[in-house]
């Protein structure tokens, strides 16, 4: 059961997915699995091994991806260290990821039929009707001082390239904090715990090569981290594909 | 004349979508006789060659959607059919929820939408106003040009429509309280 | 689908007189078949606030007639309107772009534009004409009235026209790309 990580990685075929949930939700129907925290802590390494193999993400979306990351290694380390204690913040943040990638499935289901039936039966507006009077009415709002205005007023409007936000940086960087503190809570609950490991001399090895696995993957994420904060720490790299910033206020 | 008569001129003449707001105005009547009008119109032109297309809001007249083929042969501009997954996740969640914050786009899908949310408002297909109920805030809603492209004369005939909305509430509880510890970001 | 419900959809789309010959050829079917079909409509339209139209073998629909003041109303009613701040901010783009296409100016705005350029032209704003460097697209350019209106001989004369030009021009440009690649395959 524990020796998951030994077996073969379930392959998704394409990258038919556009996020963090999207690659889960693949990994956990490749295996005809359904969605809890079993089937999570499952695919948990397959997820962290295609997350550090997508190549030509912004920094913002490798984010996205660790985000996920971070819950998917908490469900982890909990079926392997059943005595592994959880914040109740921790314990929420594996629910609302089941919630979400279910909430996510409904709507991946329900694209089926968008993608059915866009285009297919077109109700076709009117075609542009013949000008049939000839006039012009112009407006007193018109001026020359207002459409310099208008004009100046729509291109400031116009998205700009931006950064990965603050924000984004904080939430990684508190994840690799979490995975710091967490390698600790492991390695001690090993040492606690290694008299109590159930069984036989063989088992318990085998056990221990899983944890030890399990840790060394938690260095890849942290890899993975350290990429994303480092591009944005020098405020010259620019975002390889840039993002636009979207102001609410207008468009 | 009977109201939906008038109206089927007034969409007719125009040849574009018409607010409920402007035909309350032109027609002198409430707006609970315009929606009422508009359900017996959609009645009448059940097998017509004409159909209404109808949101919150705003109305308009197109061709029948099974009649796609014969228009669509007669048409000289390109169509574009093409959706990319993430417009396709975008557009999905638009027209299931009829009325959507970008917040709640970005946290159904795990990513940040804005972009794609632009590009589709450019391509016509998503609109976004002040939400009614709210409005500090914004909504995506589907033009009437989405529902168009998908052959539907409104969200409500999607299939699956009615189905969703049960499987969803316990996600949106949640979703509720995250947007809220969200808001101070 | 009926004859009579294909006829009343091609007349609806295209907008314009039809020619019996021309309904035979698309449709494939004989004169006489279109001739009866197009009675049949005819009755069925009794009392709709579409009619059909018929005259030296042409068809075409249009408004009922008994509803031709309210018709006429509405369109006074929108030629003497105050033009939108939306109306008003694609003018000025077309303006300091001076020959711009609808999706350029999408692109800037970040929606759609079609409706607002139509109800531009129609007033005698702007006027579009085939974009002579590329014969199957459409330009838009700011009418001769307009710029007398303003007081100007050439939209080159308008304040500060050489640096927002440039912006305008450079913006376009960007967003095109960006976009190009998001909502497609």
């Amino acid at each position: 059961m524990d020796n998951e990580i030994l077996e073969d990685s379930y392959t998704v075929k394409t990258p038919g997915f556009e996020g963090p949930f999207g690659l889960l939700l693949s990994l956990v129907e490749a295996r005809k699995l359904f969605i809890n925290e079993i089937s999570l802590s499952k695919v948990t390494e397959d997820y962290i091994q295609y997350m550090n193999k997508l190549g030509g993400l912004t920094p913002t979306e490798i984010s996205n991806f660790i985000i996920v990351a971070a819950t998917l290694i908490l469900i982890k380390s909990k079926s392997l260290l059943p005595n592994l204690n959880l914040t109740s913040e921790e314990v929420s943040d594996i629910s609302k990821l089941e919630d979400r990638l279910r909430l996510y499935g409904v709507y991946m289901k329900l694209s089926e039929n968008v993608k059915n039936m866009f285009g297919k039966k077109i109700i076709f507006a009117p075609l542009e009707r013949k000008n049939e009077t000839l006039v012009f009415l112009p407006d007193n709002q018109i001026t020359k001082e207002s459409m310099m205005q208008f004009a100046r007023d729509s291109l400031v409007r116009v998205p700009k390239k931006v950064f990965l936000p603050e924000v984004e940086i904080k939430k990684v960087m508190s994840i690799d904090e979490m995975i710091d503190k967490l390698t600790e809570r492991i390695q001690s609950s090993i040492k606690m715990n290694f008299r109590e490991f159930a069984g036989a001399a063989e088992t318990r090895e085998e056990k221990i090569v899983v944890i030890v696995g399990f840790l060394a993957m938690l260095e890849l994420v942290r890899g993975g981290i350290l990429n994303a904060i480092q591009e944005n720490n020098f405020e010259d790299i620019m975002i390889e594909k840039q993002v636009l910033i979207i102001n609410e206020d207008f468009v | 004349m009977d109201l939906e008569t008038k109206i089927e001129a007034i969409l007719f003449w125009k040849g574009e979508p018409v607010s409920v707001d402007k035909l309350v105005d032109l027609l002198k009547v409430s707006k609970d006789e315009i929606n009422s009008a508009v359900v017996s119109l959609t009645e009448k032109l059940v097998g017509r060659g004409i159909v209404l297309l109808a949101r919150e809001g705003e109305l308009t007249l197109g061709t029948n959607p099974e009649l796609s083929d014969l228009i669509e042969g007669m048409q000289k501009d390109e169509l574009n059919k093409d959706l990319s997954r993430s417009s396709l996740e975008t557009l999905s969640i638009v027209l299931y929820k009829n009325g959507v914050s970008r917040a709640e786009i970005d946290y159904i899908r795990g990513v940040n939408s804005s972009f794609i949310l632009r590009a589709l408002s450019v391509r016509g297909l998503v609109e976004k106003t002040v939400d009614e109920n709210d409005n500090r805030r914004f909504i995506y809603k589907p033009t009437l040009e989405l529902l168009s492209f998908m052959g539907v004369t409104s969200p409500k005939d999607l299939p699956d429509y009615g189905d969703i909305n049960i499987s969803i509430e316990a996600a949106a509880k949640n979703l509720a309280e995250e947007l809220k510890n969200e808001t101070g970001v």
